[in-house]
């Protein structure tokens, strides 16, 4: 067992998994006592159903045909709620794609998420979002922004810490590699998370790598890492907030391997029964970390969970009219390819526009 | 013959090849068990074993540079990028050595690998999975490149590049993956690398494309038919080397030329095919060399993206304007 | 003024920079207690301290990711890629990101970073260390590549780059080096990007180079001189944006173009600049547009480079072939 | 202490270095007998003298003027000539650039060695090297290859290992890391080796890693891992048999930092005062691989060392001949800059290649 002031002495060679609930909620040690209030667990429940709800409905969107692709985050959204509320205002956060709660938390809006998978760079503005970077499409390609973005923060001495994602199949390109190393060297305020969630679209863990558990590779470079249990709320705020500790009192970088599972598709355009049996998907389903953060406040009796359905209701109708505004973003002007490509449009991008504009004046007197 | 779609020609050359010679390998990003996310690879792990077809881990500079190491080991493997923006990052081990092993081993090591990359726009993506590198590989020395616009020159092109001895670099236009079907021999064929076609024989205008832009040119060719116009349309086939005696034959007939490439602008594909209609036919030329391309912006997301592909009209339009010049 | 040559021009240039703006740092492999390996940043760590001016690990996509990251938080980092050949591992981050963040992000997040890259042959070097990759970054959108010929530009155009507020590739004609000296103002001047400068004035033919072409071009013109020629030189000094004013006005007055460039020749720059030549002079052409570039191969090891890198006496038999035309 | 049979337990998470003979070459360990037999150290000695007077004519070759550039082997002898005596003729040699020992004993000649630093491809035709690969000028980008060449000898069902070398520095390239992931997933025959020389030209390993030790990387690929004593021939000789046998047995990938020093400059053009002290070189001659395995020979009265200075003479002899073959060798033809490119030359070339003998023909005529 381990707590916040032993996981200074945490090893993820031994391979043990810092959790503090079990399947059903209920606390592993009996004496523990979470760090979060009850007004906070009750929080973490609500946004944890938030996120669920808005990515049930923006599936569902697409499957109306409504928007392009989209990523889901069933089952891994313990991570993003926890790091929510370990970030702080002027923290960044570096995302990989695939931590919908976090962004949330950060002041991301879900009408800018539905616009950015709808198709519009509009949606990357993140206009109330401060320190909050552009989804990553390059796998692990973000790291080495978190690393140079740390680096910016020790060296204009402001007290922040930047949080980058990446997930198991990230940790297989040499951005992953060269991020950490570069963190290590340059003892920049980063703190890493690989969100392990079994699979990388359809590749398992197995086909990744070879090392037991992905906290190990910290150990290449000399950075504390530790394995925790990714949908246990509780260990991952725990790991989360000593992590930032760590990074924030100038003792430099942490790795976190943060274990779950997708239980979703990889992506909208995605068929996980390709690659993936029943059984596995059950085994997980019993450690859904919604289910486990209810059992928790049932059993402490937090909060009248009953009310449920009638909250999705009510989150449903929020994310609805998000969506709404999201359809009725104005049209995508042609202005919009050319003016953000740089401070000033050089000529050449002018004359290429005008050439368009051209067109589209005179392409009716040409018929 | 089989009515095929480009996904099935692909797939149909590779399971040939498989079949008919026991060095060649495919890997890559999901191309085992799922059979690639478009499906290109579908059922050829289980006729061919996961020593044979596999899938790698997530590391684009590995997957090329392994596959050289393969090459030069007797192997002849065949690896993905499972998008256009994702051989960014083996563009080091492409430039640095997939084209230059012979060269630098004066003949000692040779590279008989094939890099599959679906590419280009039109499919509603996000951002680096619509990008149309061509310019870069065709800029490279060492490396064929070739973009198939049928299923047929999909097949044909595809186990040509196999064969090869040298690398090359097999673009999928991604966008007509399943937009054309057509029938398409079962037998194995060639389609020699470095031979243009000629789509459409015309007297007026050249048309010079690749890719997706085909399908687009044709429309635009039906247009100007309308207006009376005769337009020849090149299907350009091998991005290098280029079939300069097809380009030059056909210029020296229509004296006006167009260029119609998906990429962007500036150092693109369409400068160079300009420079070799000066070299060629200066002397025919009756209107300036004419190019119609991709913007110098990055490729808009999907809701922008109809600015930036280029439709029949916009071809019409400048065949047009050509051929009153 | 002091005589400078290009290195110390632009060790002037970071020199200024570095004081001026607490914004700057410069940073890449052997750049801080060494100085570089071409001596460029010789004293800045000693000057500025080890938080500005510093070695980085040896990792080429880092460098240039981490100089994203930085200028995203408010920092104007100037990196260095050792050599031509070793910026091809930072690809995927320039291409993908450093060109691409102020789009992505609709002016949200800008990255006024400059990659420092010495460029070109002609040194004696290994492989990878005599590369031209101009023409790939030309071909990135969201980037702007600059080239300076003498220390004057070479120091007026750092500064100007590493003041813009969009990522410029600063490339380095490491040949000419320490080959020009010239006076150079100690103060603080800008030259702007984007603008060509005509070198010599001519009336017959117009030559358009950069970087350590525009010499040789210079000496190719004093054979022509003797012959009676009169050859107008003009150096682009702007990879992208170019500049198509100036080489209208010249092409048009002059009717004859011949494009000089080391980089191989396919896809390269002397392509762009032919259709620009055509777009912007077709008319006024009395002769095609010629291009004398680098072969399509890999750049030989340096007792093969003589073939490779052109010579005055190759652009002057050029000349004359387009003059006589 | 480490033998050959306890390797198969070392961890490098200990931060011991594996070395059999001390500064003087005495052994550390009285009972230690060599896994060589006499004749076979005695050889060692042989090679790893060519080898260093090999390396000092090259330098005074280049500083004549004669040759381009290079870079010398000094003080990481012992590694070369380990490889040398483990490798067997149809393993692969995957080289960096800086294993000239490795080299010859695959059956490079040092005709082509100086050919290839005099500028001239025809010295990395390795004409009688089987399975020697060319010099790699991108850092680590080679050891991707290795895993592919690992790759068909499993596939092919041939029992061959492959060597494949890398700098300290070479460690923080992202293609470092994907090599030995892929290699541990593909359980590959391939023997890594890091010659740890301290320096990245004028990088120190400090600035380099925040890790304790190289082989601590292999840790994060489950790749059994040692740090090895790089100027002990005894101690790289038992690491890599060891290794060679790992690999060759199925067991998969290896890797070995190897501790040393350059002792010399990083090429020809570089000038290490500028970043190391008089010192620390001072404290490295110390352990100089020939000092040390001298010491071992003189001890034990294997060979009378005193004819050293004629068996240099002798070596220089050779050296200089093939030197001279070099210089001898055929002028560098226009056709070799095209006819490598491809199998078959593309009609693209022969016009680029007509046009410059055009040129060559009639440029008198033009003037
Ligand atoms: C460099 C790169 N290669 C390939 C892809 C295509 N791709 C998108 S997501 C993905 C799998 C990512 O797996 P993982 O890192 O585990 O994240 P997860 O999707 O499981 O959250 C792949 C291969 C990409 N986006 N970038
Ligand atoms: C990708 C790349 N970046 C930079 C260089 C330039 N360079 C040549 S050797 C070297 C240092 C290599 O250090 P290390 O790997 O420790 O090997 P050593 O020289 O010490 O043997 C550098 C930076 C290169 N060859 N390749
Ligand atoms: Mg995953
Ligand atoms: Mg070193």
């Amino acid at each position: 067992m381990f707590n916040h002031e032993t996981l200074d002495k945490y090893s993820p060679l031994e391979n043990k998994i810092f959790q503090l609930i079990d399947d059903d909620g209920m606390p592993l040690d009996k004496k523990w006592k979470p760090a979060l209030s009850d007004k906070q667990i009750i929080q973490a429940y609500k946004d944890l159903l938030f996120e669920r709800t808005a990515d049930y409905m923006a599936v569902s969107y697409q499957r109306q045909g409504r928007m392009f692709t989209y990523p889901p985050n069933l089952g891994q959204e313990a991570i993003h709620i926890a790091t929510g509320m370990v970030i702080k205002e002027d923290d960044w956060l570096v995302p990989d794609f695939r931590e919908l709660g976090a962004w949330l938390a950060k002041g991301v809006s879900m009408r800018e998420i539905f616009l950015y998978f709808k198709g519009n760079e509009d949606g990357s503005r993140f206009v109330n979002a401060k320190r909050m970077l552009p989804v990553s499409v390059p796998i692990a390609s973000q790291l080495v922004h978190a690393v140079g973005i740390g680096y910016a923060m020790n060296y204009q001495k402001e007290k922040a810490v930047v949080f980058a994602f990446v997930g198991d199949g990230g940790t297989s390109e040499g951005d992953f590699h060269e991020a950490l190393n570069f963190a290590a060297v340059w003892n920049v305020p980063v703190v890493f998370i690989v969100q392990n969630n079994q699979f990388a679209i359809s590749v398992p863990i197995k086909t990744q790598t070879k090392s037991q558990n992905l906290a190990l590779k910290g150990v290449a470079y000399a950075i504390p890492s530790v394995l925790v249990d990714g949908n246990d709320v509780f260990a991952m705020h725990e790991v989360l907030a000593f992590a930032r500790d760590h990074a924030d009192s100038g003792k430099g970088p942490v790795l976190i391997e943060a274990r779950t599972y997708r239980i979703g598709a990889h992506t909208t355009s995605d068929d996980p029964t390709k690659y993936r049996t029943k059984e596995e998907e059950a085994a997980w389903a019993l450690k859904d970390p919604l289910k486990r953060l209810k059992g928790y406040i049932e059993a402490k009796k937090l909060f009248d969970t009953s009310g449920e359905e009638a909250l999705v209701a009510e989150y449903k109708k929020k994310i609805d009219k998000e969506f709404e505004a999201a359809e009725k973003h104005p049209e995508y002007p042609l202005d919009d390819v050319f003016k953000y490509m740089y401070q000033e449009m050089p000529s050449e991008l002018r004359r290429q526009k005008n050439a368009y504009e051209n067109y589209l004046q005179n392409k009716g007197g040409a018929k | 013959m089989k009515v095929m779609n480009m996904v099935q020609a692909i797939n149909d050359a590779l399971d040939t090849m498989l079949t008919e010679d026991k060095s060649v390998v495919v890997y890559g990003e999901d191309v085992g068990v799922e059979g690639g996310v478009f499906r290109v690879t579908e059922g050829l792990q289980l006729k061919h074993g996961a020593a044979r077809v596999f899938d790698s881990p997530l590391a684009e500079s590995a997957i090329a540079g392994t596959a050289l190491g393969m090459a030069i080991a007797g192997m002849k493997p065949v690896i993905e990028m499972q998008f256009d923006g994702f051989s960014y990052p083996a563009f080091n081990q492409i430039l640095s050595h997939i084209s230059r092993f012979r060269n630098r081993t004066r003949g000692k090591f040779t590279v008989p690998a094939v890099i599959r990359i679906p590419y280009g726009g039109g499919i509603n993506a996000l951002e680096h999975h619509s990008e149309s590198p061509e310019a870069y590989f065709g800029h490279t020395p060492g490396l064929k490149v070739v973009i198939p616009s049928t299923p047929y020159d999909a097949k044909g092109l595809l186990i040509a590049a196999i064969e090869d001895p040298d690398p090359v670099i097999f673009m999928e236009p991604k966008r007509i993956y399943r937009a054309i079907k057509q029938e398409v021999p079962e037998e194995k064929y060639n389609i020699p690398i470095g031979k243009a076609r000629v789509v459409n024989v015309g007297e007026q205008l050249t048309i010079i494309a690749y890719g997706a832009m085909i399908r687009e040119a044709q429309k635009a060719i039906v247009m100007a038919k309308q207006k009376g116009w005769s337009v020849e349309l090149i299907d350009l086939r091998s991005i290098w080397p280029i079939d300069r005696d097809t380009i030059r034959e056909s210029v020296r007939k229509t004296g006006r030329v167009l260029i119609v490439t998906e990429a962007s602008q500036s150092y693109g594909a369409a400068a160079e095919l300009i420079s070799i209609v000066n070299e060629e036919a200066f002397l025919s030329l009756e209107a300036p060399p004419a190019r119609l391309t991709g913007f110098d912006t990055v490729i808009p997301l999907p809701l922008g993206e109809k600015y930036y592909i280029i439709s029949p009209e916009r071809i019409f339009f400048e065949i047009d304007k050509l051929i009153r010049y």
